[in-house]
């Protein structure tokens, strides 16, 4: 059994609690074992990277620190959000010789920065696609606009993602996993996470030219993976809608949801109750056969 | 033995070679350079562990020029120094028959080509005493290295017998007996000393093939052979050439390559 | 006995002011061998060359050394003076006061005790000095041009009109370049092909002119004067003397889906084909990675249909080796293609092209004959918006320099669209207006003024496909950094100007340098700006960097000037200090061969009276030595020398500053 | 008894600072425009980023107060868009956060941007407190620091029911590690 080091961040444990569910059965299915940083803490997010550098890079170095305690090569980051920050913090103490020794009396532990945080596509990528790839159960028979916004693709020199400005890697993985991912234009842009709760307003407006684009071109779903994604588009719709001229009801959707439907798994074990824009209508349009897990 | 004596006579006898240059038995059981012109001198022609001279140096002798047709019996320096030789353009392919013995038999090299597979697949490890000697010397602190060489080479009397002795040091007129300018210091005292080995020591950089020839010349007893081997070493560990290897020049001090590096020359 | 005579110059006071140059002169009169001995305030004036020329016959003088400043400044000039009064012009050498001296060191004793020992050192190296005299090249009186586009024709047609001949090499299946896939020309509009055209048919008629098409070069070797190379002729499968060019051929060949070069990829051509009309020369060559007969073994059709019998499969390439006195360097340029610009769906949408292929939708002899039409599906556009700077001036895509052409054409293609379609929208996205040149800023404003050509500074961040029109989203600077989006039927980028891909080779087989775009590199960017660093080879247009129609045409005059130039001569002259080889040393190891960066290192058989071989040895090519010096350091028995800095020259030198003696109280 | 008296240092442009702090050129954009042509939020910013690098490479306090006290460098998302395409590569997201520390410590922050920043320092004390974020905790927080009591009203019990909000915080075993990281953090801001 593969083991990987596993960093839920706080979004999975709340908001997000779909993505950890579905996460976690795909990962059973494909027999990797998830262990979770012990007594992990929260990544600063953007509060800390806003107000003060140096809480920016200790906050996830301890996390870093803790993974390479326990003898983790690789932390699966499933939050694009946290992965960038961790990455960062990784990249930060190991090309400036200030954080370098800086960081561990902040933190009071050692980090050389030998833990690598990787994204969710790069997990399924490397580790599940080629061991869950006989065990697919149903053609996912819908168009899906895959979204990766800001953070799975930028900074240059985090991201592992090839083609920057139009990425196919979450195409491929929806391909493979016997869907039809759409072409569209707003793959890459910005939702405006970080303003989610102070501007909603502005938020509004970003998101609503996305979920527009997507509709426009028949995608019955939006796939996402990250939670700062799925908050915005899907808790954020009544806000949104007010921006666009017809309501969208595009249901927004988890990766890991998508391919645990794939594997036959039964959606409410996949947390798609939890979506506050009902998933009911996309649901109907699949197969509904399921497999015990 | 026999064999080996058998063959000879035959090139011999049906005019391949009107010359043959091997070894006899010297005084002290040592394998002796011996010139044989004919078949019924080849009784004393061996070949043993102690026919360690190499023969190659012979080949440029003007002595030889009147042979049309020379064999000669190589042991693995000589070889190696006749690749390197071809390589420098002194010898051609083909205008030697060279032979060697190996396992208690006869092998007669068709060609060059067929002398560099052989020295492929037989190249000798370094002898680790000298090895050890060499991390000895480099271990020392630079006043102590100078020391070393100073003393050494003080007791060089410039009788330039590891120079005769080098099959690779085959100049018409060798820079020491130029003296316009008077490049090396005559009187053999120290710095003339200095000058002539160290002098030596580069010309064979890359190029000397560590038959050892030099060091068992000197009546002196300096380690010679340790200067060439380091510098040796450094060259193939820099750039992967080992001289005697191959019959095509591929020497590491002369390349120019259009996209090197270096811009100095452009 | 050496008779040296010592000459100090003050150089007004840039050497004065810290050196005192009448006691150098008076402590050089000291030295052995020195007879004569003075300072003067400005040596290389007329007055100061006197001095020399008046002591050089007074006091017979076997040796002059000039103290003054750098060598590369003044010693044409003082062995001029020198060769004038009856010297060997190598019997004088320079000591560097100024720059190896004044320049660096306080007024001091010891500045004028260095300045008296500068001196010294070259007193010691002219005695060693021998008479040289200057090398002799004979010159072929041919020219070699690569390359057929506006550049290689223009030098072509002027070399050639002088009276020399010229063997042009075009690397397509026709002449003409780029220039022949243009629609319009800037500033004037007129037709690009009614200009060039006939200069093609003068090219292919002209008696002094043999052209080679669809070759290449494959090597050059020799140097001045003296260049051998070797052109491999493409196998056409076409006998060219046989053919009628009656073009049937091309109307029966079934393969006709190849994207055609010559419409930048927008039309179909057939398997053999000519690439335009109006091609020179107007005869077919079969593309054999294309052709089913190549391909497969079969087909035959082309053969079966020629009323000429002059296809012929069977047909190799072939090397045609040639000698030349010069070389022009006329290669061109390329334009950057897809995929360079991700967020521009360049590649991806059918309808965001290139600056060439807008060319070829206006060309009244492209694809669509002149009418605009998009490529995704033939609707003629209402908008179409103008990206300049597309890759140029863009570090981050690698490319920092400015393409130079782009802000000329883009404003040239606004300009076709709104005469072709009055009531269009056409908008420039742009950083800066680079309009240098006669009635080149005229025709910007025209554009823009009476053309009603929409122009926008701000360069444009992406661009994505909605209900089939392009979004182009960017700003206005100029108005607050305003976002603008603007809806366009079709986009052209003014993509950067390349090198050509395959220019970093020609330029190794040509030994010319090249800049880290591979653009060929001229030998001074302003005193020399047609010459490469190796002699004998020019270079032409755009393979020099970005040059629009004009400028390539001076270039290719200055160039085909340069070449008729070094044609008036007979004999090359050049300076003699070369290496030379002593026969009776050199025992042949050829080590120093592999060494040489300019291939100068020759073999050379040394033989009896009765041509038996005595050895053989090295021997220096004069033509292509330039006097390095790397042999010399390498040969281990001392048997190459070079003339002017022989190993005696520098060992007296070296020598002389060991063993100092006091030769005034200094 | 000995007075100190503290002598202002004359005022440093702030594109040095940028340059000798976090080895950015800000000379290097040329104004092209493509940043604010591609940011998600140029439409919303008084200054966009080729303004704010504009103001900045003037080089005059006055400007470079200007920037300071913008809102612009508020509302960046740090998206990285403007970095990603910038020809000139102008790290422009790394500059615009040594402008809000740079802001919050001179005291320049525009009054609309302190909702901004009372919604980060509310996040930061619940993580101070607890090591992670507890939601509940933080939307109170924010609420008092803005009396914004109205938002997101509509969300919560919705998030409730869907088992998204968990009402007691989960408190980590390391969160007096992570108290005195904050305790250093904040340290050091101070001294800078």
């Amino acid at each position: 059994m593969t083991k990987i080091g596993y960093f839920p961040g706080c979004s999975l444990n709340g908001t997000a609690k779909e993505y950890d569910l579905s996460l976690q059965a795909i990962a059973r299915i494909a027999d990797i074992e998830l262990v979770e940083l012990d007594d992990w803490n929260c990544c600063g997010a953007t509060a800390a990277h806003s107000l003060n550098s140096t809480l920016a890079v200790a906050l996830p170095a301890r996390n870093l620190a803790i993974a390479e305690k326990m003898g983790l090569d690789e932390i699966l980051v499933p939050c694009a959000a946290c992965f960038s920050r961790l990455a960062q913090a990784r990249y930060e103490i190991k090309s400036d010789e200030k954080y370098r020794t800086k960081i561990p009396q902040l933190i009071e532990m050692e980090i050389k920065g030998t833990a690598n945080p990787i994204t969710v596509l790069d997990f399924l990528n490397k580790y599940a696609l080629d061991k869950i790839k006989d065990k697919l159960y149903n053609k996912l028979n819908a168009k899906f606009a895959c979204y990766y916004g800001c953070l799975l693709t930028r900074p240059e020199h985090l991201s592992t993602i090839e083609r920057r400005e139009d990425p196919l890697v979450m195409e491929k993985i929806i391909y493979l996993s016997g869907g039809m991912p759409i072409d569209w234009a707003f793959k890459v842009e910005c939702c405006g996470a970080g303003l989610s709760v102070v501007r909603t307003d502005i938020v509004g407006k970003l998101c609503a030219k996305i979920l527009d684009d997507a509709q426009s071109r028949g995608a019955d779903a939006i796939i996402v993976a990250c939670p700062m994604c799925h908050s915005n588009l899907d808790m954020r719709r009544n806000e949104i809608n007010k921006n666009l001229s017809t309501d969208n009801e595009i249901p927004v959707v988890y990766i890991t949801q998508i391919i645990g439907l794939a594997l036959g798994i039964d959606p409410k074990k996949l947390g798609f109750d939890k979506h506050f824009v009902p998933t009911d209508k996309f649901l109907h349009k699949l197969q509904k056969q399921t497999v015990e897990v | 033995m026999s064999d080996l004596i058998n063959k000879t006579s035959q090139f011999f006898s049906s005019g391949i070679i009107d010359l043959f240059i091997g070894y006899k038995k010297g005084r002290l059981g040592e394998g002796k350079p011996a010139f044989f012109t004919k078949p019924d001198q080849l009784s004393e022609l061996i070949f043993d562990e102690n026919c360690i001279v190499n023969l190659a140096v012979y080949l440029r002798k003007p002595e030889l020029k009147k042979y049309s047709k020379i064999g000669i019996l190589a042991n693995f320096g000589t070889l190696r120094a006749l690749l390197q030789l071809a390589a420098e353009n002194q010898i051609t392919d083909g205008q030697y028959l060279i032979l060697t013995v190996a396992d208690g038999k006869v092998l007669e090299f068709a060609n060059l080509k067929a002398i560099e597979e052989y020295v492929a697949n037989n190249l000798p490890k370094p002898n680790p005493e000298r090895l050890a000697l060499l991390k000895e010397i480099e271990s020392k602190s630079r006043e102590e290295r100078w020391d070393f060489w100073t003393r050494e080479l003080s007791s060089c009397i410039r009788c330039y017998a590891c120079r005769a002795a080098c099959p690779l040091c085959y100049c018409e007129q060798c820079l020491v007996e130029c003296n316009q300018p008077q490049w090396v210091g005559v009187p053999p005292t120290g710095l003339g000393n200095l000058e002539w080995h160290i002098v030596r020591a580069m010309h064979l950089a890359g190029r000397c093939i560590s038959c050892g020839e030099c060091e068992a010349a000197c009546p002196m007893e300096i380690p010679l052979g340790l200067l060439t081997q380091k510098l040796n070493m450094t060259i193939i560990s820099n750039f992967g050439q080992i001289p005697g290897t191959k019959r095509e020049p591929d020497y590491a001090l002369s390349t120019f390559k259009v996209d090197d590096k270096e811009n100095f020359i452009r | 006995m050496a008779r040296i005579g010592v000459f100090v110059c003050h150089c007004g006071e840039n050497i004065s002011s810290t050196v005192d140059c009448a006691k150098v002169a008076e402590i050089a009169s000291n030295y052995p061998g020195v007879v004569y001995s003075i300072d003067y305030k400005y040596m290389c004036s007329d007055p100061g060359q006197n001095l020399i020329k008046e002591a050089i016959q007074k006091h017979k003088l076997t040796g002059v050394v000039v103290a003054a400043c750098s060598p590369r400044m003044h010693e044409p000039t003082f062995r001029k003076a020198t060769a004038e009064a009856g010297l060997n012009p190598f019997l004088c050498e320079m000591a560097n006061l100024r720059e190896h001296c004044s320049w660096v060191h306080f007024r001091e004793d010891s500045t004028t005790e260095k300045a008296a020992e500068l001196v010294r050192v070259l007193v010691e190296k002219v005695k060693h000095n021998e008479e040289l005299f200057p090398i002799k090249v004979p010159i072929t009186k041919t020219a070699l041009v690569i390359g057929g586009g506006i550049g290689g024709i223009q030098a072509a047609l002027d070399i050639a009109n002088s009276g020399h001949k010229v063997i042009m090499v075009e690397k397509n299946p026709s002449i003409g370049g780029k220039m022949a896939q243009l629609s319009e020309t800037f500033p004037t509009l007129d037709c690009s092909q009614c200009i060039l055209t006939p200069r093609m048919v003068e090219v292919a008629q002209h008696p002094n002119i043999t052209l080679y098409t669809y070759a290449e070069i494959e090597s050059v070797d020799g140097f001045i004067g003296n260049f051998k190379v070797t052109i491999r002729q493409k196998a056409k499968s076409v006998d060219h003397k046989a053919c009628t060019g009656c073009g049937l051929c091309i109307e029966k060949c079934p393969i006709k889906k190849i994207p055609d070069e010559f419409n930048a990829g927008l039309g179909n051509r057939a398997a053999i084909y000519v690439p335009f009309p109006q091609a020179v020369p107007n005869k077919p060559v079969i593309d054999r990675n294309n052709c089913t007969y190549f391909l497969k073994g079969k087909c035959g059709l082309c053969k079966k249909v020629c009323p000429a019998d002059a296809i012929h499969y069977e047909q190799e390439d072939e090397l045609i080796k040639v000698d030349v006195g010069a070389i022009v360097a006329a290669t061109g340029f390329d334009i950057k293609h897809s995929d360079f610009f991700p967020e521009y769906g360049y590649g991806k949408y059918a309808d965001v092209i290139d600056g060439l292929q807008f060319e070829r939708l206006a060309s009244a002899s492209g694809p669509t004959l002149g009418v605009l039409k998009r490529p995704s599906d033939g609707k003629e556009p209402e908008s179409i918006v103008f990206i300049a700077c597309a890759g140029s001036r863009d570090p981050a895509k690698g490319i920092p320099y400015c393409s130079k052409i782009c802000c000329m054409y883009t404003a040239k293609h606004a300009m076709l669209f709104k005469h072709k379609n009055h009531h269009g929208k056409a908008t420039v996205f742009y950083m800066d207006i680079r309009a240098g040149g006669k009635m080149y800023d005229e025709f910007v404003r025209r554009a823009i003024e009476e053309d009603d050509v929409n122009y926008i500074r701000g360069r444009v961040s992406r661009i994505y496909e909605k209900n089939g029109k392009l979004i182009v989203c960017g700003v206005d600077t100029l108005l607050n950094s305003r976002p603008v989006e603007i809806e366009a039927d079709m986009v052209v980028l003014a993509t950067a100007a390349i090198a050509n891909s395959d220019s970093e080779e020609l330029a190794q087989k040509l030994h010319i340098s090249y800049d880290p775009y591979h653009f060929f590199s001229e030998a001074h960017p302003k005193l020399r700006p047609v010459e490469t660093n190796t002699a004998g080879i020019m270079l032409a247009g755009a393979c020099q960097a970005p040059k629009d129609i004009p400028d390539t045409v001076s270039q290719a005059s200055g160039t085909a000037a340069k070449v008729v130039a070094l044609f008036s001569q007979d004999e090359l002259t050049r300076e003699p200090l070369i290496a030379y080889v002593n026969n009776n040393t050199c025992v042949g190891c050829f080590l120093c061969q592999s060494v040489c960066p300019y291939l100068a290192i020759e073999k050379e058989e040394i033989r009896r009276r009765d041509g038996t071989l005595v050895k053989t040895v090295a021997k220096i090519n004069p033509g292509l030595c330039q006097g390095c010096g790397t042999c010399v350091a390498l040969c281990r028995s001392k048997s190459i020398d070079i003339h002017g800095y022989t190993n005696r020259q520098i060992y007296a030198e070296v020598s002389a500053l060991f063993n100092r003696r006091e030769y005034a109280g200094v | 008894m000995e007075t100190k008296s503290k002598i202002e240092p004359l005022a440093q442009p702030l594109k040095e600072k940028i340059l000798n702090e976090i080895n950015e050129l800000v000379m290097k954009c040329y104004q092209c425009g493509k940043c604010a042509a591609g940011c998600p939020l140029s439409g919303e910013m008084d200054y966009t980023p080729n303004q704010i690098l504009r103001l900045l490479q003037i080089g005059d306090p006055l400007c470079d107060d200007e920037v300071l006290r913008s809102m612009g460098i508020w509302l960046c998302l740090t998206c990285d868009t403007c970095h990603s395409r910038c020809p000139q590569e102008v790290d422009f997201p790394h500059i615009m956060d040594f402008l809000r520390s740079e802001s919050i410590k001179r005291r320049k922050v525009h009054p609309k941007a302190k909702e901004i920043i009372a919604f980060h320092r509310s996040f930061l004390e619940s993580i101070e407190k607890t090591g992670r974020l507890h939601e509940v905790g933080l939307i109170a927080s924010y609420k008092l620091k803005t009396f914004n009591l109205l938002q997101d009203v509509d969300l919560a019990p919705k998030m409730f029911v869907k088992g998204k909000l968990e009402i007691f915080p989960h408190r980590i075993k390391g969160k007096e590690a992570i108290a005195r990281i904050f305790e250093k953090a904040m340290k050091e801001a101070e001294n800078d």
